[in-house]
């Protein structure tokens, strides 16, 4: 009991500071949410969405979710940086507190940015797509957690482990995106099913959960090996 | 009982035996066997290169050498993690944060389950030691060098380690400051445990690399000369 | 038979393909392997 | 077991022949694609040993994590053992894939099918694609252990793609490409031939592949001896 206190206390401590570093730069926010609008400010651009309105309604999602995806990678790197910079994480690699505290608090903090992106983001994409949902629109409260949280629990983990290498800034979405394409199909297509209202999306928040759920395990399983892998 | 104690007190705070450590087609230590004594400070010596980082990185236990054993306090360096410190030549601080916020935060990772109130009061008694100000409310990406190596330092003492590993402990400070911190690094070792010392007899012991020898040479124990990889010379100082 | 002149022509090129990359790797291996030996005849053996 | 190699490798060579004179000159031609759909003595084998190799490479990586600390030797073994079948996997599944390919031009008249299998078996061979980068940009003494563990991520993923692209191809209409239909049983012991020469050929390829990291290995050993100053 206490060692599970001891160990969320860990979690804590590491959101609060990622949020208090974050707080300071405001670098990934600004990063992200502004990448993202430019993705969909682009691509409205070239599908012309006011003349194509079914068009639209079937590509937004998968738009929104690309464009974080592409955000969310280039902004990871960053959080991970961060450690690197005045050899940090060696002081984490010394510490005996749980490492995968410090990895969960990360992914917690990662996936609190991208949820603010996401909440400035979901008008926005209103607006210039002219969305209306015409599917059952309260399973988004269930789809867009679920879905951020396994595009951020891959993408932090796998920015940890493309720490060492060289080119790592290439290599986060070399090795990211082909792990990541079922949640990613998941969570495009409950999206989108929200949107055009056309199919059920219950079979993808099925498969969103279990895909978070295996990979958490398998992330809390394997990081401390990574973080001590040298 | 008696035997035990006089084992304890045999028993070196740092064993590497036939330790060697390769990157690629470069080997940064060559069989290595030296060891440290425990209790008072200890020196590695050695021009630019010669492996006295990367010893002391495998003491710490970030290393996990090529070949050969390493054993700290009587285990192996990660059984041993939380009565080591380690100070390298970056500051391993984050630049955004003050340095107390800094302490507070480290402070707490170093926690054992349930002792979390023990810690709280250290960080400003570890700042204090170093000859700093708690109240200051700058972030440590605007201190001075000088400074900034002592919130590193009081980082390192924050968990009232038993075993000290230093790396260019007094780089980037004046003469005086300097020799500031190696009276404080003398008065460190006289310090009682608190943790760790289940024999009762455990003392503290600093090792630590340097280039301005001669600020250190009456106060250390004894000095470790290491060239291109491999142990040059080794003597200790009769007290 | 009325197939039409693609249907073997892209069997043809299938198992082109197929043998090439694969005798291509084979190669690839057994280069690799020479180079190896030949470079452990030339090192000392640990210990000698 | 060298003359143990030698003899399967044999074995495998002799078998690809026989399993090609029998996919080219045994078998009768297909009704209605024609000469084309011999592609199908091949393609579907390399396919089939492309998808079990995946978890020689899981497995054997889950080993190298476990044993690096304990038995450097078996830890190296079981590292070689993983390279090997990783590479093996995205030469046998490319392979395949560009089969499928040339089969489906002539046949269905597109290059290019998103359909339930090409898709997941594509998505397989950037997994392997991508486990081999991995190992390409990192060097270092964390570099195998990263590798391996990135190989169970996708080990484990490899299954979750297979289930999601099926879930995917079956919500949206997709061209029926497999008819059903009575299968001449020559084509079926064509196939059959073909399937074992794959699964010997399989094995022959990783164990040389093997064979040679571990010499590499050993060379590196060396070579690591005389830098110290042993040898």
């Amino acid at each position: 009991m206490t060692k599970a206190r001891h160990y969320l206390s860990i979690v804590l401590l590491h959101l609060r500071k990622e949020l208090h570093l974050e707080w300071r730069s405001r670098d990934a926010i600004t990063g992200m949410l502004f990448f993202t609008l430019l993705i969909a400010v682009v691509f409205s651009l070239a599908f012309d969405p006011t003349s194509n309105p079914t068009l639209a309604r079937q590509i937004s999602g998968g738009i929104a979710w690309i464009g974080l995806l592409f955000a969310a990678t280039t902004s990871l790197n960053g959080s991970w940086a961060r450690e690197q910079r005045n050899q940090v994480l060696d002081a984490h690699r010394l510490s005996p507190a749980p490492p995968s505290a410090l990895f969960v608090g990360k992914a917690l903090a990662n996936f609190l940015f991208v949820t603010l992106v996401e909440v400035v983001l979901v008008p926005v994409f209103v607006l210039f797509y002219n969305i209306r949902p015409l599917g059952q629109a309260s399973l988004l409260w269930l789809i867009l957690p679920l879905g951020t949280w396994a595009l951020v629990l891959n993408g932090t983990f796998f920015s940890a482990l493309s720490l060492r290498s060289r080119n790592r800034d290439l290599l986060l979405p070399l090795i990211l995106f082909p792990i990541s394409i079922p949640a990613l199909l998941a969570v495009v297509n409950g999206t989108t099913s929200v949107i055009t209202g056309e199919f059920d999306p219950n079979l993808w928040i099925r498969l969103l959960a279990g895909f978070d759920i295996i990979f958490t395990v398998v992330a809390l399983l394997l990081f401390g090996t990574v973080l001590h892998a040298e | 009982m008696l035997a035990a104690m006089v084992n304890a007190a045999e028993v070196n705070a740092a064993d590497v035996q036939n330790v060697s450590l390769l990157y690629g087609n470069f080997a940064a230590l060559r069989r290595v066997t030296c060891s440290f004594a425990t209790g008072g400070m200890h020196l590695l010596l050695g021009e630019n290169g010669a492996g006295k980082s990367t010893l002391l990185r495998i003491l710490a236990g970030l290393i996990t050498p090529s070949g050969g054993t390493v054993r700290v306090l009587e285990g192996s360096p990660a059984e041993r993690r939380s009565r080591i410190a380690y100070m390298s030549h970056a500051s391993m601080l984050y630049d955004e944060m003050t340095a107390m916020e800094n302490l507070r935060y480290f402070a707490q990772l170093g926690c054992a389950p349930g002792t979390c109130a023990l810690c709280h009061a250290s960080p400003e008694m570890s700042l204090r030691a170093v000859g700093l100000d708690h109240t200051l409310t700058r972030p440590v990406s605007q201190y001075s060098q000088g400074m900034r190596q002592r919130v590193s330092l009081a980082r390192v003492l924050l968990t009232d380690p038993e075993l000290l590993l230093l790396d260019e402990p007094f780089s980037n400070m004046d003469g005086t400051g300097a020799r500031d911190l190696v009276a404080l690094l003398q008065d460190v070792l006289t310090w009682p445990l608190t943790t760790g010392a289940s024999t009762g007899v455990a003392k503290r012991t600093i090792i630590l690399t340097t280039h301005q020898h001669d600020l250190v040479s009456g106060a250390v124990d004894s000095t470790t000369r290491l060239e291109r990889g491999t142990i040059a010379a080794e003597q200790s100082v009769a007290a | 038979m009325g197939y039409s002149a693609d249907s073997i022509r892209y069997l043809h090129i299938a198992y082109t393909i197929f043998i090439t990359v694969q005798v291509a790797y084979v190669a690839w291996l057994a280069a690799r392997w020479k180079r190896v030996t030949s470079a452990i005849a030339t090192t000392r053996p640990p210990g000698a | 077991m060298k003359t143990l190699f030698t003899i399967l490798a044999a074995v495998a060579v002799v078998l690809l022949g026989f399993g090609l004179y029998q996919a080219f000159l045994v078998a009768p031609t297909e009704a209605t694609m024609g000469p084309v759909q011999r592609i199908f003595y091949w393609h579907v084998p390399l396919n089939i040993i492309g998808e079990i190799t995946p978890y020689v490479n899981m497995l054997a990586s889950i080993a190298y994590i476990f044993l690096r600390g304990r038995n450097q030797l078996a830890a190296r073994r079981a590292d070689a053992l993983a390279v090997a079948s990783a590479e093996v996997t995205v030469l046998f599944v490319g392979l395949g894939l560009i089969g499928g390919i040339l089969w489906g031009r002539p046949a269905w008249g597109i290059w290019w099918a998103w359909d339930a299998r090409t898709t997941s078996t594509l998505l397989l061979l950037l997994l392997y694609v991508s486990y081999l980068l991995l190992r390409r940009f990192s060097d270092g003494p964390g570099s195998r252990t990263i590798a391996a563990v990135l190989s169970i991520f996708a080990g484990v993923d490899v299954p979750i793609v297979f289930m999601s692209i099926r879930w995917w191809r079956t919500q949206h209409p997709a061209p029926v490409l497999t008819g059903d239909g009575e299968i001449d049983p020559v084509m079926k012991s064509a196939f059959a031939w073909n399937l074992l020469a794959f699964f010997i050929w399989g094995i022959v390829l990783i164990w040389a592949r093997y064979a040679t990291l571990r010499r590499e290995q050993a060379l590196a050993e060396r070579e690591a001896l005389q830098l110290i100053g042993v040898a």
